[in-house]
């Protein structure tokens, strides 16, 4: 009794450490402090939970754990800034998973128990666990397979792929709804295989560089899966954390769909756009149109000259991690008097917020960032923009051309600038798969080319300048 | 605890959640993504409980096994990845020089 | 419910307060007054099971008479007269004619 | 047990209408609107308690509720915007009077029961709602006394207060610990009594000014009373409604306590202040400053050929209920081409928000309305200031006197602007006896005598000129 108590008060200290951790992300400098009190709160849950009554055992636990903690530790390490969407979505599957299997065997449990059936609550807290925790899993794997490009990043698909995805889902729900009445462990676990199924084939038609939506999607499922958990097992603790993870992954999941002025179910179901920013190329209207190109030295000797320069950095800067070099670059202009900022469009890179993690990484301090809200106002007064890997964020068809796709998506209006130089390394469109007539605009020039070499080209030309 | 107790704490939580959360800068929004991923690691409470008290059955053994080493690795790659990135986040060091005004 | 659930709903619960109350401009914190004022007539639910369940015992009876009466005064006084102060908050009815800027 | 459920439901519904309220009073355009869904929730609440298996008798609860119901309604619809606060502290120490007689009846009833001491929980809670909801009522009412004038204003002080207070204060406590394992209704009403006291003699030396900080406080000691019940009831609504109301009463009187560069500690306990604005006038250094005055027909001529006129209103417009006549030199100007605004302080008027109450009832449209951080970078550009019944707010020795006891208290920067008119009824000091050497200024002018007088006599000589 005593020591229940004890428990509910380490769990209720838990929950409250988990939430201040996420108020203190409110700013970049409590951030660091807010993550460590959040996993100061797992500590207590954990520790809370090693001493439970019900838990006797623990070698299994032990060997478990540290195999799993030291795996995490080590990938958490290891892994490039740039792949950070790759391993979300590990980690992800990997919390839905778990959810899963405990649902499994608390249902296991119940049968083992002879029970027949289950509780009405119990009933549907189990099977959301595992329904919603398998296709977490599986999808968050695919998704991860997508973004590793283990897996083709195009959408795949097959014919009548929503009326059989629609039907697997049918079966799932009825064969969940039999088991609860008749507790029977196959029963539970072909509904769990198919639950995989289905989370796989419902990420394989959704283009890679709409993964990101898909991860925070997932990641409300495995949010939601661990509450549902948490009503099975009657902890408040589960249940606060997994419905704070839910609302996280629902913020996230609307913010970058509107980012991209397109519904979360068109996303989700839309098998939409190409495998991120390298498809089609092909010009709609098929006319010639022109295209000023300039070379790493003209450009040079404009920048150092120039007032005030603003860096427009996009996936393709991502992809190619020029993130180092075009901090040199700001940095020797900076030194050179000339004034230099970024503009960080919300889904510029390949999550939210990812360019600013890897502009982090490259040291460039977060108070030179300008979100786009900042930025806009001040094209206007800017001599030089340079677009680096960036596509349709700075697309003039979203604000002019009613017939885009793109059309009402806000955007860096860079062309308001002065000039405008666009690093690329050929005409290809963006992810979107749409033309971009700011490549022809007279004030654009462009300079071909992978984003890191043709930056350390122009830092060095800047250096001889 | 009855089921609306248990609706009521998720009810105010989900509240808590959406204003915490709409807080959060853009410019964070990728740590907040994998620091909440961590967070949801908290199934290994759940997963230890199951294992903990498997009283020799396969099934949980079997399930409480890859449960706990799945939530290990969420909760600590978590932690550790969102620490990595947050500690890059810095101003600038001097007072400005009055470059990007 | 046990005393640890009810720590549990009080501590998000003044976390919710505390988020949504901050969120309240400055223009409106009269109502807001007001308007918490007449929330914390729920004391009334309190009152009437009081009065209801009680068994004819004097005690019970005057104070929940009494508890009922204070408790529907401080809920309709409340509501109404924030009802009645919000009303008056408008904006310019025509399109601004740059009186201010 | 299906009714109790629903009972719980239908206050899991009323707290989110409560919730969602108070969310929605974050703008002007849904604050009505917030305010209603606030009353349905209080609505279902009231009915699910009737339908209460625990109430079996209804006739004492009609006529109760409608006697209290009816009142509640009269006073609310009668009541001038100016006396709000009054109205407040009335209904607060109501709420704090029923929370402490259910405390009361709860402990009879325990002791009717045949019980010889009470529960940990139980104990702590209803001795919390007894004693701190009795404070808050007596409190509650002295502070209506003061700003209704039925008691003075002034800080009512005798010897040896505080400790006298104090002394009460460990008496009270002693007898509700002692009450908790003596269970003896006489015992608790002494205990009652004895806080009512405490409630008295505590309010009794605080300025009539500071008033709506003790309403803050003591609003925020009711709604921890009403949460206080609900343990002892084990009712999660009136937890979470009375924690919310506990939430919104302390940041108000942190709020009002840092616009008054004051700490709660010194308002509570500081006897601070005279009557409200009505006191001293007697210059602290008692030289004789220049004062210059304008009659109303020069500042008539002066306001049609202003560019930008901005008005101050404060404490005294609100006592002179000058609202109306504000309102219509403002309209006058304002179709001369005039741009006119409002520049609110936070504690402007008796309480916080109070002035925009006052102006909203005059139909001042609430975006003509700037705060104290929109109007201070304004003032430079304005070419009249009309500060009506405003004093200490407007006092630049908060700016630059280190030691008034204003000095570091955020003020709105009228000696900014090029020309300063004070309308006012004499040169007494304002709340906090401070002398205003604005008035002095050569860039001011005072206007005397009643704002109310003073403002109608502007506006005719406005039509005038
Ligand atoms: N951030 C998010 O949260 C998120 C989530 C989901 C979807 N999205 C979508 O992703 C897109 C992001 O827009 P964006 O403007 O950043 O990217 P984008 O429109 O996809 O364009 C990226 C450009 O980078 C170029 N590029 C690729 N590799 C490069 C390399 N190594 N060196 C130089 N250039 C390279 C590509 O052109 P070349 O092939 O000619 O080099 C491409 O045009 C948007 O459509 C957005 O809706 C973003
Ligand atoms: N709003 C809140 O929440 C709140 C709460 C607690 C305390 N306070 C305190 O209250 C004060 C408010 O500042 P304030 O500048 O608004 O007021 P103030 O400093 O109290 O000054 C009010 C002025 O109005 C004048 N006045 C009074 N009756 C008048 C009438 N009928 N016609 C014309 N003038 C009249 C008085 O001068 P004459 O007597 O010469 O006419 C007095 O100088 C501050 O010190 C603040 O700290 C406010």
């Amino acid at each position: 009794m005593m020591r229940d108590d004890l428990i509910e008060i380490a769990y209720l200290v838990a929950a409250f450490c988990f939430i201040l951790g996420l108020r203190w992300l409110s700013s970049p400098r409590t951030a660091r402090k807010g993550n460590l009190v959040a996993a100061v709160g797992m500590l207590i849950a954990i520790v809370a939970t090693l001493v439970d009554g019900r838990v006797v055992g623990y070698t299994w636990i032990a060997i478990a754990a540290f195999v799993g903690g030291s795996i995490g530790a080590l990938v958490a390490r290891r892994v490039q800034m740039t792949a950070m969407p790759q391993l979300v979505a590990l980690l992800n599957g990997l919390g839905g998973g778990a959810a899963a299997l405990i649902a499994v065997s608390e249902y296991h449990v119940a049968g083992a128990a002879g029970e027949e059936r289950l509780g009405a609550v119990l009933a549907v807290s189990v099977m959301f666990s595992a329904i919603v925790g398998s296709i977490s899993f599986a999808g968050s794997l695919v998704a991860f397979g997508k973004l590793q490009e283990l897996l083709p990043g195009r959408p795949i698909t097959w014919p009548a792929q929503k009326l059989l995805n629609g039907l697997g889902a049918v079966v799932v729900l009825g064969l969940a709804a039999y088991a609860s009445f008749n507790i029977n462990d196959p029963l539970l676990w072909l509904a769990a295989v198919l639950a995989l199924l289905l989370g796989v084939s419902a990420v394989l038609p959704i283009g890679g560089a709409d993964m990101p939506v898909v991860i925070a999607f997932l990641n409300a499922c495995t949010g939601l899966a661990a509450a549902a958990t948490g009503f099975a097992l009657g902890n408040s603790l589960l249940i606060i954390a997994g419905v704070l993870v839910g609302a996280s992954g629902t913020l996230l999941t609307q913010l970058m769909s509107k980012a991209m002025n397109r519904s979360v179910a068109n996303v989700l179901f839309g098998a939409f756009g190409g495998g991120g920013g390298s498809s089609s190329g092909v010009s709609a209207s098929g006319e010639a149109l022109p295209v000023l190109e300039i070379s790493a030295s003209d450009l040079a000797a404009q920048l150092v000259y120039a007032r005030r320069v603003m860096i427009v950095p996009g996936y393709g800067l991502a992809v190619a991690q020029a993130q180092h070099p075009v901090r040199e670059l700001a940095d020797l202009l900076i030194e050179r008097g000339v004034s230099v900022a970024f503009a960080i469009h919300p889904v510029a890179g390949r999550m939210p917020g990812h360019m600013n993690v890897l502009l982090a990484e490259a040291d460039v301090p977060y108070d030179q960032l300008l979100e786009m809200e900042e930025a806009n106002p001040d094209f206007p007064q800017t001599d030089i923009v340079l677009v680096i890997g960036a596509n349709d964020v700075v697309n003039p068809a979203a604000r002019d051309d009613e017939n885009s796709p793109l059309y009402g998506m806000p955007i860096l209006e860079v062309d308001n600038a002065e000039n405008v130089i666009v690093f690329k390394r050929s005409m290809a469109s963006g992810f979107a798969g749409v033309e971009n007539m700011l490549f022809h605009d007279p004030k654009t020039r462009m300079l071909f080319g992978d984003a890191r070499k043709s930056l350390t080209q122009l830092v060095q030309d800047v250096q001889a300048v | 605890m009855s089921l609306i107790t248990e609706l009521v704490i998720l009810v105010l939580a989900a509240w808590v959640g959406i204003e915490v959360i709409s807080k959060v800068p853009q410019m964070l929004h990728t740590p907040l993504m994998s620091g909440t991923n961590a967070i949801h690691g908290v199934v290994i409470v759940g997963a230890i409980l199951v294992l903990g008290a498997a009283a020799g059955g396969t099934v949980e053994t079997i399930c409480g096994i890859v449960a706990v080493a799945f939530g290990a690795a969420n909760v600590v790659g978590g932690f550790v990845v969102t620490d990595r990135m947050l500690q890059m986040f810095r101003r600038r060091p001097e007072p400005p020089k009055e470059n990007q005004g």
